[in-house]
């Protein structure tokens, strides 16, 4: 804990950086982002279990990406986010420091992207044992079950996107939902176009969610929007061996293809 | 789902294809003068690499009862991998749409080059016979009904 | 102010006249693991175990969705349906907070200021307000430092404050209360004079109002400020959509061949697209402006204009938002700049 | 606002026998937007096109649809009246009601109904069509071909005798290819190399023609008529201009047991080397890899007895960039190795070998003079067995198709070895036998009837060497069955003929789509043989499957044919039905977001990358580019864009949106 | 600590290839692994399922795999080369085939995930054989062997994925850990006349036979074998053998599993190798203290 302190104290003291985007305690105890400055207001900055969102998304940001000299305190969703986001051209090497943390809670710099897929090849992959328990519960229910399910989580939506603007993937400048000619996604939050616009969201993230779930972790509604996400991450690697944020270099699942690709769906 | 009225139940079927083998399938279906039932409509497209899943989306929201999804078969793509592509966005598509209880019995993907006239006329009609048993695509139609803000008052 | 009681058995009982009578009924209730309003058919779907609900109750008087009017194009002649105006239902909203409920004053000056939106209006007429005293607060309730208080009347036809025996004080602020109190007489009992001030929560005052509508102005040209406020924020709607006093709104036509509809539908000034300009030119263009307009707003301009505050310190807000936003300490720090 | 004309055809009775098509044309004139909705009998006629020419100056019309056969047999027509009407083409398009619907469906309501839907769905799609031009790209009257075998050598003779420019890449030190290994060609048994060499040196003389050898294409970008092709020139060691090839330096070389590439490892050649007495052009070029110098550092013996100072050790490659308009794959094929083969010894045993070695051992120029000797003790065989079909026709060894040219060269080989070894005895076995040439069948009798060649019909399952002698167990299906079993001195398997070594690089280079085999595919089978899916990119010989000399020669010219064609013009016009990228006024330019993913879907890579920049020359964001000489239109970027910054004339998004919308709407 | 590995012994290692299951119980002990059987397990069907109905085939074998995926196990060790070719095939031929697999699940009343990873005894063998060459290892088997493979092991190759199909070396590779010298010999995949041994015992004898002398001309004081079938034709159908080639050969024949036990110096009744018909007539050497003996990769040309 104080490790991280220390160590961005000196980075802002020597001139190392001029910006940290990290952790701090916020209303009620529960972790948000922060953006640190000066090396006096780095006691602000923890890292513990609290700190599970996914900060990836403010590296694009026009604001902090003219800051030259900038560091993120990053938890292994962020770290695949940084790998997926290099491999899709949206951050570059050394435009920013890399602050992790072993196993072990020890604070260490990654320098390269190379050095961040190391890291990241080390870490953990799969659903945790709460949404691998959600999905094989859904997936165990008849199709009307499984549609009312959705039915009724996607008539409590209500189109305050904040999953989009939480997912570090979703950075384009111009959502398709906000495309009126023609108008993909329906404006109105009724059921119907709010389906619509779940799908595609987890149809756009197809081999590029890293499963962090921050997109259901931000929903004000509680809807298990991530689910959808997981389950074309899933498919990702059981069909195509894709597996998101583990390779800087690594194509999209679905701008690549094998001739011999799965196809028993397909008379 | 009431499936009683089967017989006076016309399923709608919105059929998206690449027009260097299915339409030209079609074309052929229609010159060896095999009938097939009129519920099927075309969309041509330069290549099932252009469909967008989104399009199957929109049909289903504008009322269809059922999708064809047809073009070349692998490596015969007129433009060499656009289906090999097509045919990965449906794979992942298709399981997410099962996963959130739709009926993928009423999406069909086919392959029908330009000599299968015959497989074009078998392929609508199983489609359309398959559709016809599982009725009309309530599930979409009431979210289409429930669209129209009709009902004043809380939700 | 003319107080009843209300029995906890009578409580109930008057639940189920509502539901029986011409009323429709919303209430709190528990939409999965969190606490919404709903329209209810039956008492026992009601929940009191809520600090406040995830949603405000606007939307009984602005939905998140409505049909201006239908349209069908025939012959390439155009016929339109009209708002039915009859067509609105008379509602009794129940287990309203003070704060929610002081937002609507803020809708209607917004509502009504330069014209008069009817079918807002109308809706508002047709409910009737029960607002519930709150007895627990938590860490993003702000009401007393905007002129609020957990046991306010303001805004309500009715507000219940429950006692430790489960009954409930029954304070009759609106004619429109006392209307409904005499349709149910037989259910109200003479109050026995409880103290109303124990039962209610605590909620420490944040900030002076006073002060941030004396300074808030002489900011709006401090780039630095705002943008260093709104850095962690992500451009969602969510506050704006949970908010008892957001009003924005957009208008959309929706229309499927022949058929279709004009709707109103709830905006947001937190995301980029609100104010962009088909010419692509965006006057908010960054996060911090979105940020600023969001809270000049709420504190200067309504202030300016309307002549209220356009925040009832709910704090939902802060507690949709998920990079923790929190309003009140944001405000703070105008004062404290 | 939009006045679209509605244009009916009955086509006779073929449609209107089952469509009411004056219903179809009522219900249409009233659809929003239609100016004028008109039935005729046949519309394609004079009188038909005149209709609508004429509704299109009358009515002012914006867009046009013709309700009537398919679009893949009348669009050009009707496109072209709106033309002569002044009405921009692409602004025309067709409702199908004839085979997709008049002739599939019976007479009845349904049908109609079908067809007003159709023509609506068509009138919502031209609604939103834009006027489009066709592009047009200068062309560059050079071809560049790859390979020079008989193929390459057919085809730069041909091109250049027609006066145009050729560029001739051969990765080997000389040209000639496989056909300079053989020793006789079938059905004639006339000598391979007495009909190649000359058509080799007149390629090496010809003024057209620039001959780079020991050369390969390390990059090809750009498109039809405008290919930009960097050929890498591998370092020979030598300055050519120099060089009078005298062959000093090879005899004087004192490594000398290096395998020859030439001889297939019958025979053995120095470090400097040229691969064959005949070899265009005849300079040699030093080996780095088995060169003493290079290894060691010392040795130099080439450099002193050189009398005309040519070697240059210090030598690096070098690059040349040439513009063409056309480039001509003949990179020809391989044949499999031994090793490929278990069952049959696993290239372990020396005197199983290859139909390309046994050419080297039958030729008179080869290691043995022509003498058939084996392998391992140099002893003339006295039973030799010939196993057909080794590789090809076999799914196991991941190949099913027939490599076409075995069953002709192992009758020959053989012949060969009966006309040389009178006493010897040759058994061939075979699954069939496929002479389906010209005087091929007659040849193959020839070497059962008066050759006495044994073919046993069967497959053999196993060559294990035992006590000195190579046992075959087969099978001969012709005797129910009955497995054979033969103590042979020497096995020449007629390995399957394979996609040559580096094709499938090539390919990806050069962005041709090839088969599972690595062979390059044809851009249609029946119609486009020597022309594949790159346009601008032909092909000619084994490059494509293994062909026979004939057939060869006959692909050759026919590619160089397909090259002069497109030489003939100066301009190439192009369909303007191509993806673009979406751009809009600043600040936002234009919606892409820079991921590049479109790249790697594109299959034509005519996706790159654009930046735009400020008045000051400052980059603002970097965007994706959609060059139109490359896009084929295909749309498969459009569907895959996230942020639907791509769009593709003639099927964008607001026109297919529209179709799904208008089809399932009344 | 412990290894777990799933085990199906199927019915020949219950029945007459005894001595197979106890040598394999022995090396796993060895290798300090505990194997645990596949609950409730069933016959695999082997060749007589799939000659009279194809679901049968298939279900029967499914439903092992079926127990094995329900009991947690994530790989299984299958010695018997014909129980692993059926297992194998029907994973491999159920994981592709959708329709099918529905179709088998609803017989066998479960839900085939086709996920597990079946062990053949020469892939257990290598598994562990890496920490135990040099440790535990007291004898050298100082024998020129010749490894016979057969056919159930590496065929089809595409589904099995053996090293190469028509010349393994990977028990080639493990009896020369050992210290064998191996022969380099043709009839590695021959056919040993398998199920034949009982109806047309003089088949057997011609095919063994071939395979039995091959071995011997070569040198092969012993021939090393991973299936049962092949062994009971090889040893068991020795008279037959003889009769048919017309000479007497003894050399052994030994499961690769009983060839390390044997080098671990274990005890004829541990190894099973008192249960054969050919007697086991083999010293081995003891081994020096300083290990020579590397893994050798063979030549690929």
């Amino acid at each position: 804990m104080n490790n991280i302190q220390q160590k961005t104290k000196e980075l802002l003291e020597s001139g190392a950086c001029t910006l940290i985007i990290g952790y701090e305690k916020g209303t009620g105890g529960k972790a948000r982002p922060v953006f640190v400055r000066k090396a006096e207001h780095a006691a602000k900055l923890i890292f513990d279990e609290s700190c599970d969102q996914n900060i990836a998304g403010y590296l694009y940001r026009q604001e902090i990406k003219n800051e030259s000299k900038k560091a993120i305190v990053a938890n292994n969703h962020t770290l695949k986010s940084i790998v997926e986001l290099a491999s899709e051209n949206q951050i570059h090497e050394g435009d920013f420091m890399v602050l992790a943390f072993t196993a072990e809670g020890e604070i260490i710099e990654l320098k390269s992207f190379e050095e961040i897929e190391k890291h990241v090849a080390t870490l953990y992959h799969g659903l945790n044992d709460e949404d691998k328990a959600t999905m094989q519960k859904i997936e165990a229910m008849t199709m009307e079950e499984r549609w009312g399910f959705w039915e009724n989580e996607f008539s409590k939506c209500i189109k305050c996107y904040a999953c989009r603007a939480s997912c570090p993937m979703c950075y384009c400048p111009t959502c398709t939902v906000e495309i009126n000619q023609p108008q993909w996604i329906p404006v109105p939050s009724h059921t119907l176009g709010n389906l619509e616009w779940h799908v595609m969201r987890a149809m756009h993230l197809a081999g590029r969610c890293i499963t962090c779930g921050q997109c259901a972790k931000s929903c004000p509604l509680d809807l298990p929007i991530h689910l959808l996400t997981y389950k074309v991450a899933l498919d990702s690697e059981q069909y195509f061996d894709s597996v998101a944020g583990t390779s800087v270099c690594a194509n999209n699942v679905l701008a690549t293809f094998k001739t011999e690709d799965h196809e028993n769906f397909i008379r | 789902m009431e499936t009683n009225n089967n017989n006076s139940f016309e399923p709608k079927v919105v059929a998206f294809v690449c027009n260097w083998c299915t339409y030209a399938g079609a074309d052929l279906t229609g010159t060896s003068r095999i009938k097939y039932a009129p519920n099927v409509k075309i969309i041509r497209f330069p290549c099932t690499g252009r469909i967008d899943y989104m399009l199957l989306m929109k049909a289903f929201a504008n009322g269809a009862d059922g999708i064809i999804v047809s073009g070349c078969h692998p490596n015969d793509c007129h433009y060499t991998s656009g289906n090999f592509h097509a045919r990965r966005r449906w794979m992942i598509f298709r399981n997410l749409c099962d996963f959130i209880g739709m009926d993928m019995n009423r999406v069909v993907f086919s392959w029908v080059s330009a000599a299968e006239g015959a497989k074009w006329a078998e392929i609508v009609n199983t489609t359309v016979d398959t559709i016809r048993q599982l009725g009309p695509a309530t599930s979409f139609q009431k979210l289409i009904k429930n669209s129209v803000f009709e009902e004043v008052g809380n939700e | 102010m003319e107080r009843k009681l209300l029995t906890k058995d009578s409580y109930k009982l008057l639940i189920s006249k509502i539901i029986s009578g011409k009323y429709q009924l919303v209430a709190p209730v528990k939409v999965d693991a969190l606490v919404d309003f709903r329209r209810i058919k039956s008492a026992d779907e009601i929940t009191e175990d809520y600090i406040v609900t995830v949603s405000s109750a606007k939307s009984v008087a602005f939905p998140r969705n409505e049909k201006l009017f239908g349209f069908e194009k025939n012959n390439k002649k155009l016929e339109q349906t009209d708002f039915d105006f009859d067509s609105i239902p008379h509602t009794v909203l129940l287990g309203v907070r003070p704060c929610d409920a002081m937002g609507f004053a803020s809708l209607t000056s917004i509502f009504c200021w330069d014209s008069v939106d009817k079918i807002y209006t109308t809706r508002l007429e047709r409910t009737i307000i029960i607002g519930m005293s709150c007895a627990k607060a938590d860490a993003s309730c702000f009401c007393t430092s905007v002129k609020g208080n957990p046991g306010n009347t303001a805004g309500n036809d009715l507000l219940l404050t429950k006692t430790p025996d489960g009954d409930y004080i029954t304070e009759i602020v609106t004619e429109k209360g006392a209307k409904l109190v005499a349709e149910f007489y037989e259910l109200f009992r003479e109050d026995k004079g409880a103290e109303k001030e124990p039962l209610l929560a605590n909620v420490p005052e944040v900030f002076e109002l006073d002060g941030i509508l004396a300074k808030i102005n002489s900011k709006f040209d401090d780039e630095v400020f705002w943008s260093e406020q709104a850095m962690r924020c992500l451009g969602c709607g969510a506050c704006a959509y949970v908010c008892p006093t957001c009003a924005c709104f957009d208008i959309q036509d929706e229309s499927h061949g022949k058929t279709g509809q004009r709707v109103r539908c709830w905006d947001s000034c937190g995301l980029s697209l609100f104010t962009l300009h088909t010419s692509g030119h965006n006057p908010r263009q960054n996060q911090g402006q979105r940020w600023r307009q969001r809270l000049m707003h709420k504190f200067s301009y309504m202030p300016d204009r309307l002549n209220t505050v356009g925040c009832v310190g709910c704090g939902r807000c802060s507690r949709a938002c998920p990079v923790d936003m929190n309003i009140a300490e944001h405000l703070k720090s105008i004062i404290d700049n | 606002m939009a006045r679209i004309g509605v244009f009916i055809c009955h086509c006779g009775e073929n449609i209107s026998a089952t469509v009411d098509c004056e219903k179809v044309a009522k219900v249409a004139s009233e659809f929003p937007g239609v100016a004028v909705s008109v039935d005729y009998k046949y519309m394609c006629s004079d009188p038909g096109q005149n209709l609508v020419k004429e509704a299109i100056i009358e009515h002012k019309l914006t867009g046009v649809v013709v309700s009537a056969c398919s679009p893949r047999m009348h669009e050009p027509t009707f496109r072209n009246a709106c033309a002569e009407a002044g009405l921009n083409p692409f602004l025309c398009e067709m409702a199908n009601i004839r085979e997709h619907c008049s002739w599939v469906h019976e007479k009845g309501d349904a049908t109609t109904q079908k067809a007003i839907d159709i023509v609506r769905t068509l009138v919502e799609k031209v609604k939103r069509n834009e006027a489009l031009a066709p592009i047009y790209v200068p062309i560059s009257k050079t071809a560049v071909v790859i390979g020079g075998g008989v193929a390459g050598i057919q085809a730069a003779l041909d091109i250049a005798d027609a006066g145009h420019k050729v560029v001739m890449v051969e990765r080997e030190p000389s040209i000639g290819g496989h056909m300079s290994q053989l020793s006789e060609t079938f059905p004639t048994l006339d000598c391979s190399q007495c009909i190649l060499t000359p058509r080799m040196v007149d390629v090496a003389r010809h003024p057209n023609i620039t001959l780079y050898t020991y050369a390969e294409i390390e990059s090809v970008d750009g498109s039809i008529g405008n290919f930009n092709v960097k050929i890498r020139l591998k370092s020979k060691s030598l300055d050519e201009k120099v060089c009078t090839g005298c062959g000093a330096c090879i005899q004087k070389c004192p490594v000398k047991k290096i395998p020859s590439e030439f001889e297939q490892g019958l025979g053995m050649r120095t470090a400097i080397y040229v691969p064959f007495p005949q070899a265009v052009p005849n300079k040699p070029v030093i080996d780095r890899k088995n060169c003493t110098y290079y290894i060691k550092g010392k040795c130099k013996v080439c450099e002193i007895v050189c009398p005309t100072k040519a070697i240059r050790f210090d030598q690096e490659d070098s690059f040349v960039e040439v513009q063409a308009g056309a480039l001509l794959l003949a990179t020809g094929f391989d044949v499999l190795k031994t090793s490929a083969f278990p069952e049959y010894g696993y290239g372990k045993y020396k005197d199983v070998i290859d139909g390309l070695q046994f050419e080297r051992l039958a030729s008179a120029s080869g290691p043995t003079k022509g003498e058939i000797r084996r392998p391992s003790d140099g002893q003339i065989p006295k039973k030799i067995v010939f196993i057909a079909c080794a590789g090809s026709r076999d799914p196991a060894k991941g190949r099913e198709y027939c490599s076409k040219i075995c069953c002709m060269y192992t009758a020959k080989h053989a012949m060969l070895y009966k006309h040389k070894v009178h006493e010897g005895t040759p058994y061939i076995f075979y699954m069939d036998i496929r002479a389906t040439g010209k005087m091929y069948e007659e040849f193959v009798r020839r070497a059962i009837e008066e050759d006495e060649v044994k073919y046993i019909r069967g497959r053999v399952s196993q060559v294990y060497e035992k006590n000195g002698k190579l046992i075959v167990r087969g099978v001969d299906t012709l005797l129910m069955g009955q497995p054979v079993e033969i103590e042979a001195d020497m096995v020449v398997l007629a390995t399957a003929g394979i996609a040559n070594q580096g094709s499938e690089e090539l390919a990806q280079k050069l962005h041709v789509s090839y088969d599972k085999h690595k062979f390059f595919s044809e851009a249609h089978p029946k119609l486009k043989p020597v022309e594949t899916n790159t346009a601008g990119i032909f092909l000619a010989g084994a490059c494509q499957s293994t062909k026979d000399i004939p057939e060869t020669v006959a692909a050759a010219s026919g590619a160089a044919a397909k090259v002069v064609g497109l030489f003939s013009n100066d301009m190439l016009k192009r369909d303007p039905l191509i993806a673009i990228v979406k751009k809009s006024p600043p600040p936002v330019y234009s919606s892409c977001t820079g991921c590049f993913m479109c790249i790697q879907v594109c299959p034509y890579q005519a996706i790159d990358k654009e930046e735009i920049k400020d008045r000051n020359g400052n980059i603002i964001k970097t965007i994706s580019h959609i060059n139109p000489g490359l896009c084929q239109g295909c749309g498969t970027c459009v569907a895959f864009c996230k942020s639907k910054s791509i769009d593709i004339l003639g099927y964008n998004h607001d026109q297919v949106y529209a179709e799904v919308s208008a089809l399932l709407n009344e | 600590m412990q290894k777990k590995i799933g085990y199906y012994p199927g019915c020949s290692l219950e029945g007459s290839a005894r001595e197979y299951n106890e040598s394999v119980q022995t090396l796993a002990k060895a290798f300090d692994v505990t194997l645990e059987q596949v609950p409730d397990w069933n016959c695999c069907g082997a060749t007589a399922a799939h000659n009279l109905n194809k679901v049968l085939s298939f279900a029967l074998p499914a439903r092992i795999l079926a127990n094995a995926e329900k009991a947690g196990m994530e790989n299984i060790l299958v010695p018997c080369a014909a129980c692993y070719n059926r297992l194998s095939m029907v994973q491999h031929e159920l994981g592709k085939n959708e329709s099918l697999r529905n179709e088998v699940n609803a017989i066998i009343e479960a839900d085939l995930k086709c996920n597990l990873k079946i062990l053949n005894i020469i892939q257990f063998i290598q598994m562990f054989i890496s920490d135990f060459v040099g440790d535990k290892q007291q004898l050298l088997f100082n024998k020129k062997v010749a490894c016979y493979y057969g056919c159930l092991l590496v065929r089809p190759n595409d589904v099995l994925g053996f090293d190469r199909a028509e010349d393994p070396q990977m028990m080639d590779e493990v009896m020369k850990s050992l210290g064998a010298d191996t022969i380099d010999w043709p009839f590695k995949t021959e056919c040993c006349g398998a199920g034949l041994s009982v109806s047309r015992t003089d088949i057997v004898g011609n095919l063994s036979g071939r395979i039995v002398k091959e071995a011997a001309d070569r040198g092969a004081e012993a021939i090393i074998v991973a299936c049962p079938m092949c062994h009971s034709n090889l040893d068991m159908r020795r008279p037959a053998i003889e009769k048919a080639i017309g000479e007497k050969i003894d050399i052994p024949v030994i499961y690769i599993s009983q060839a390390i036990d044997m080098a671990l110096g274990k005890t004829q009744k541990e190894t099973g190798i008192n249960r054969h018909f050919v007697p086991v007539n083999i010293e081995l050497k003891k081994k020096e203290a300083e290990p020579q003996v590397v893994i050798e990769k063979t030549e690929e040309k």
